[in-house]
């Protein structure tokens, strides 16, 4: 998180939501720098602003104040480049559409090619590895397949960065110790650059080469652990050394003090 | 040439003049070319004049005047029906016998523009229509004599040529009723006329094609008169409705000869007259106000009849 | 299918109350009968009569069966008395109709959807120009076109529209409302253009809201044809021949002109649900 | 077109671009929800008056908002009367009936879904009988005074509100009906409990969708046969004395009971419903 | 999960589902004694049958075949006689009802005494720590707390058995711990038995004292685990402890064994 030209820069980041209860302050002061190629983990207790933050840099929510720059631009500008994919909690796949017309959904808005449409959707499905799962109706596969395709619907444009907010969280263990591995092939495949929002402590670990530990009310930063593991590849069982436990358990200690809860 | 004829009504021997001079071809004998537009229970032909919908209208004066008060300046042209056919229906076990007896009873009547000669009857009979027990509680009568079969009424409005002849075919006997005419109580008012807007009369041209347009439907009428039957077959067949019978219509149209027989189209005077002093003699609440002027005029029908 | 055993039943029992109904409500008229002529009348003549009566205060359901089947079978299709003639005429008006008030349900909808203006000022006025009886101002709309020289077929199919414009724009600015908070952030980390969002995220989503107002439209549009039939000249239409049956008083005919008119109504409803589930099931989106 | 019609459509694009700039500015404000349908009802009036003015419309045929707030203002008597006739007495006696006997028929059917799947298509297409023929009818059946009308009341709003009722008493979720179950709650449990209150939503949809019937009902029905007084009376009768001053003012009088009558629903739904995620705000 | 009369009993338990695309054989000869006092958790894949089996106890659903007994009798006599607890994975409070309103649910369908249902009400409010809450409606509640407070719905009435349904899986790891110890001192001192669904390892052999491993199409159980783990209070580091690994470690081999996975 050094470096000269950073990708994400966030400065004095502050949001407060307007709400009928009175003004809810969801981020405050946050600092951060991400580099190009990174893998950027988000973690923090429920309602701590990572969704927030990490909607703030897809420009989907405007910070009350601080400055935050994306590839050197302001984030609506980085939006309306089309800068980022991003992927949601839920696969929030379009019903109507099969998997490869949501796969292509987001090509035809930017006005790609019909043959450059077809070429990258194959191209994608097999990167998630959907091949053969084209022409089906998203309700017609799993969960974890659904999801798999939200992946690749964020891939299909080849944006330089990927958000993605607890992409994992409604499925279960196994099969998203699977995608995990899978997802860290991608990213070192692709060499992208992505923001990754999670509630796992294991998760973060093993995917991160950065983790960001937040704490609620009002939401701030509270520690950016650098992550010694190999920017490699990481097998699953690397979940079992001592240096990998070493990093969960500072930030467990991060996230308990942080938590001044309330459940 | 064209004539835009709004009825007052829905297609049957009531206008079967018309609907003769049209199939037999009076009309295109004198050039025109006539377009008979048939009303229904909603439709106002005093409204569907000023809104500019017809060249000429079928109404009842009462209404007519009515309406010249009201500042739509409605002109009579002709006068096809001479006498009257309204009268007052009642069921002879009410006890009614004579006008009256119809304090404290209930009355159908007709609304949207024929409710006039009623309340005029009523008024120089010095009878309330307010509901009060010393008055005549009013109710607005639907298109057909279901009140007086279903005992709502003592008495409905009725035609001579329609509605009494249905309560007869639901089963009731002549001896089981009784009926006032309007023209027997002294109260009749002129009924079918032709009317078109004044402000058209100063136009020549409009002038002579009413001209035309009155003699050719005064043929008609007198043809219908002569041939009820035929008549009424060319009624059926202009009803789009398809509900009409035959043996309804030949029945209708030859009352509406008892009605017709008696006039040229040329209006009479004295009809006139007494039809605006009933309509004055309204007491508190007289249909018109003020005598009406130019509310007719004869030059169409001189020189129609000429 | 496994509808067809208690729909039966239900009409069963209907048609049994009916019976029921219409005997005790024409007694009255027999007793009356019987009274001025002077005579007795038994149970089992009571019954007869009852069920005969040529203008009953409620015919029995086979006077209605009856009634229908000859407007139906019993006139050449373009006889004057066929009830398949009037609605013909009543089905164009219907269509005609519909197609204008869906068209302007759809237009408006999108208009609310898209400008806080429109949606801020339109829709109380929408609704409160649903409180305004259609009868009465049908017979204005027909007057005033007709001075404008509008006649015939599109003063009743614009009452017909006024209508069913409504649940149209009700159900689709619900309908183009449908897409989740998700949804439209997809769109927006797209950069996705209005028309885009609209052509590719609104519009297939709001379909099956479409197809629920549409049903709810059309026989809107039916019963504003039927009533625009009633002052436009009482012409033709089921609407005529209700007003013309009950301007002489024939029950038979206006029970049978109802009952066309809701098959009619059902066959609308039908036809638009038979779409429904071609449209959805292409769109992949029926199970 | 003459100078009003013209300064009529000039108003109109004015107050346009100021609701555009009120409801994008101030859009959430309170008085900004009143302020921008008030001006456009007031741009449709002003396009109204001008069009008739500049156009010299008869006014037999569609008089100006001025002449009918003036024959508005010096006829509240009369239009009380048919008021209290034709809405008081007709139209919510009727609606309190009808959705009565709607909302204890859809609880009697409920436990039965045999006769619900037979019940519902049937009402369906009884409820497609159009009202213009079934009024004739009730009148014949009802006479003439406000009952027949009620009775045209009850027959319109009785289906609509019978189905949304039947459909919210379907609509808990399988999760909270398995929670009743594992109460082992009895039937009287489970509809007071859980069915009737998670029906609410529906139910007053239905109510709101009745109250404009029930208005239209009990005027259409006056256009069949009525006793000398009520709005239904008073329209059918104007007209054919070309006082469509008074047509227009009876039209007003139902459009404000209507939007009254909606809008009071409305508030019961949010005292009742307080829950549902629609009304948290 | 030997002993003389235990509290529930499943022998053969075959549970197939009928539907569209033909039948779903979701239980496959279950067999399962509990004792009094067990604390069992279930765990499995996604669809394996966890749920549908413990709504097969809960007499939700019934077996096709096999015997399943609970107290003695069969289930639906059991769940007449309101036997057991139940606490979905959503809250499922009723909106309408305040928190308090909600736990005296089960209590006004029971006919208790209107003074009994204050005090068992005010109780178990404490027991899930939301004393003063008791007025607030659902909505305006946190997930956790919801999820609280239908815990504190089922134990209202003190039934002798508590069945849980993934009850934190839409909660955060912290607040998860932070119930999961919760839940264990509360089983201690109400001496109840439950049975516990679970997606998590960690979570399934810490609370546990018998652990159920289940494997998909059709669901059957692999490997019924008795934990080693003390019956005592679990202080929340036992989980760094070899101890607890060697059992998680077992578990997910025995998962692992039974995923026969498609995502
Ligand atoms: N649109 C909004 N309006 C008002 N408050 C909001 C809005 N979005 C989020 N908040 C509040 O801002 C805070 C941060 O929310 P955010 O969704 O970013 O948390 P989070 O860390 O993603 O939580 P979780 O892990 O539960 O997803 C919370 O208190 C939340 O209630
Ligand atoms: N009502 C039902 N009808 C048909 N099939 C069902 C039904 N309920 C469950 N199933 C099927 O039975 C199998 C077991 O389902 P169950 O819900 O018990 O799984 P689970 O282990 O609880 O999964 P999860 O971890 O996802 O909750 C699945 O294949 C599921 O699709
Ligand atoms: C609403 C209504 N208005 C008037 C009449 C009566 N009416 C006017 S002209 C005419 C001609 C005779 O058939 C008749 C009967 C009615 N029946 N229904
Ligand atoms: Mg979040
Ligand atoms: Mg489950």
């Amino acid at each position: 998180m050094m470096g000269a030209a950073p990708i994400i820069e966030a400065q004095g980041v502050d949001l407060v939501f307007q709400t009928a209860d009175g003004p809810v302050h969801a981020l405050k002061d946050v600092n951060l720098k991400v580099n190009k190629g990174d893998f950027v983990s988000f973690i923090g207790p429920s309602g701590c602003g990572k969704t927030t933050f990490l909607r703030c840099i897809a420009a989907l929510e405007t910070p009350t104040s601080g400055s935050l720059k994306v590839r050197g631009v302001s984030a609506e500008e980085a939006r309306k480049a089309r800068s980022y994919g991003y992927v949601f909690q839920a696969a929030g796949l379009f019903p109507w559409r099969t998997i490869a017309g949501n796969i292509r959904l987001p090509l035809e808005i930017m006005d790609f090619t019909r043959a450059d449409r077809a070429r990258r959707v194959e191209e994608v499905l097999k990167l998630v590895d959907l091949e053969g799962f084209g022409k089906k109706y998203p309700w017609q596969l799993s969960g974890g397949m659904q999801q798999r395709a939200s992946i690749a619907r964020a891939l299909s444009f080849d944006a330089e960065i990927l958000l993605m907010d607890e992409p994992f969280g409604a499925l279960d263990e196994i099969v998203r110790d699977k995608l995990n591995e899978e997802l860290l092939k991608l990213w070192h495949r692709t060499q992208k650059t992505i923001g990754f929002v999670t509630h796992s402590i294991p998760e973060a670990v093993y995917l991160s080469t950065h983790i960001v530990v937040m704490s609620p009310r009002p939401g701030r930063i509270t520690d950016v652990i650098e992550s010694p593991l190999p920017r490699g590849p990481r097998p699953l069982e690397i979940r079992d050394t001592p240096e990998f436990m070493a990093i969960a358990q500072r930030v467990r200690e991060g996230l308990h003090a942080g938590h001044a809860y309330e459940v | 040439e064209e004539v835009k004829l709004q009825l007052k009504w829905v297609t049957q021997a009531q206008f079967a003049g018309y609907y003769v001079a049209q199939d037999k071809g009076f009309y295109k004998a004198e050039g025109l070319d006539v377009d008979i537009m048939p009303g229904g229970p909603d439709i106002s032909p005093t409204q569907v004049m000023a809104g500019g919908g017809a060249d000429v209208t079928v109404d009842w004066m009462p209404s007519a005047l009515a309406a010249r008060e009201k500042g739509l300046a409605l002109v009579n042209v002709a006068q096809p029906f001479k006498k009257s056919g309204m009268m007052l229906t009642c069921l002879k076990d009410t006890g009614i016998k004579g006008p009256q007896d119809f304090r404290g009873k209930t009355l159908g009547v007709w609304f949207g523009g024929n409710e006039y000669p009623f309340l005029s009857w009523m008024s120089t009979l010095k009878i309330p229509t307010d509901g009060s027990p010393n008055g005549v509680t009013v109710l607005k009568q639907g298109f057909n004599v279901d009140p007086l079969l279903q005992k709502q009424a003592a008495c409905i409005s009725t035609m001579t040529y329609n509605e009494y002849w249905q309560v007869i075919d639901a089963g009731l006997k002549p001896d089981q009723l009784v009926t006032f005419k309007y023209e027997d109580e002294g109260v009749a008012t002129l009924e079918d006329g032709l009317y078109v807007m004044q402000d058209k009369l100063s136009d020549a041209a409009f002038k002579a094609k009413m001209v035309k347009f009155v003699r050719a439907s005064m043929k008609g009428w007198k043809y219908a008169e002569t041939h009820p039957e035929e008549a009424a077959k060319i009624v059926i067949d202009n009803d789009a409705t398809g509900a009409q019978t035959l043996p309804v219509q030949e029945r209708m149209m030859k009352e509406i000869a008892k009605l017709t027989a008696d006039s040229n189209g040329a209006l009479d005077m004295a009809d006139y007259d007494r039809t605006v002093k009933i309509l004055m003699a309204g007491g508190s609440d007289p249909v018109i106000t003020k005598k009406p002027e130019g509310a007719y005029t004869t030059e169409i029908t001189d020189a129609a009849l000429k | 299918m496994r509808n067809i055993l208690p729909v039966l039943v239900v009409c069963l029992v209907i048609v049994v109350l009916w019976y029921g109904a219409a005997l005790w409500l024409n007694a009255a008229w027999v007793y009356d009968q019987a009274a001025r002529a002077g005579t007795q009348v038994g149970f089992g003549q009571l019954v007869h009569d009852t069920m005969t009566l040529p203008r009953p205060k409620l015919p029995a359901p086979h006077q209605v069966l009856g009634g229908l089947w000859d407007g139906i079978f019993g006139q050449s299709v373009t006889s004057k008395k066929s009830l398949v003639y009037h609605g013909w005429m009543t089905l164009e008006v219907t269509m005609l109709g519909f197609a204008v008030g869906t068209l302007a349900g759809l237009i408006l909808a999108i208009g609310i959807v898209h400008s806080r203006a429109m949606d801020m000022s339109v829709m109380p006025w929408a609704i409160a120009s649903q409180t305004i009886p259609v009868l009465a101002i049908a017979p204005m709309v027909i007057v005033v076109l007709a001075s404008v020289g509008l006649k015939g077929v599109i003063p009743k199919a614009l009452i017909a529209a006024y209508l069913s414009f409504f649940p149209v724009l009700v159900g689709m600015v619900k309908g183009l409302r449908a897409p989740d908070g998700l949804q439209l952030d997809l769109m927006r980390t797209y950069n996705a253009s209005r028309t885009q969002t609209l052509t590719m995220l609104r519009l297939p989503s709001s379909l099956p809201y479409l197809f629920a107002s549409l049903k709810v439209g059309v026989a809107a549009a039916l019963v504003g044809t039927i009533v625009a039939e009633l002052p436009a000249g009482a012409s033709v239409g089921l609407g005529a021949r209700l007003l013309s049956g009950s301007y002489y008083g024939q029950t038979i005919q206006i029970w049978a002109a109802l009952f066309m008119a809701a098959i009619l109504a059902a066959l609308l409803v039908a036809a638009i649900g038979i779409a429904e589930k071609v449209v959805l099931k292409r769109m992949g989106m029926a199970r | 077109m003459s100078w009003q019609a013209w300064a009529a459509i000039a108003f109109w694009i004015a107050a346009w671009a100021v609701n555009g700039t009120v409801a994008n500015r101030w859009g959430r404000r309170k008085w900004a929800r009143i302020f921008v349908p008030a001006l456009f009802g007031v741009t449709l009036l002003v396009l109204w008056q001008g069009l008739v003015k500049g156009l010299n419309v008869p006014s037999v045929i569609l008089p100006a908002p001025t002449q009918i707030a003036a024959r508005f203002a010096d006829s509240v008597p009369l239009l009380w009367g048919d008021f209290s006739q034709t809405i008081l007495k007709g139209a919510l006696g009727g609606y309190v009936i009808g959705c009565g006997a709607a909302v204890l028929t859809a609880i009697a059917v409920d436990r039965s879904p045999f006769l619900q799947r037979g019940l519902l298509p049937v009402g369906n297409f009884f409820a497609a009988l159009p009202i213009v023929g079934v009024a004739p009818i009730l009148v014949m059946w009802f006479g003439f005074d406000w009952q027949s009308k009620a009775a045209v009341v009850v027959v319109m709003v009785f289906f609509p509100v019978l189905v949304n009722m039947v459909a919210g008493l379907a609509a808990t979720d399988p999760l909270q009906r398995d929670l009743m179950k594992t109460y082992s709650a009895s039937y009287r449990d489970s509809l007071l409990r859980l069915r009737l209150p998670a029906a609410m939503p529906f139910l007053f949809n239905g109510l709101k969708i009745a109250t404009t019937l029930a208005l239209i009902g009990a005027i259409v029905a006056e256009f069949f046969g009525s006793p000398t007084r009520g709005m239904g009376f008073r329209i059918s009768t104007a007209v054919g004395q070309l006082d469509m001053a008074l047509v227009w003012s009876e039209i007003v009088v139902a459009a404000l009971a209507g939007s009254g009558f909606y809008g009071l629903m409305a508030l019961i739904e949010k005292t009742v419903t307080f829950w549902h995620p629609s009304q948290r705000g």
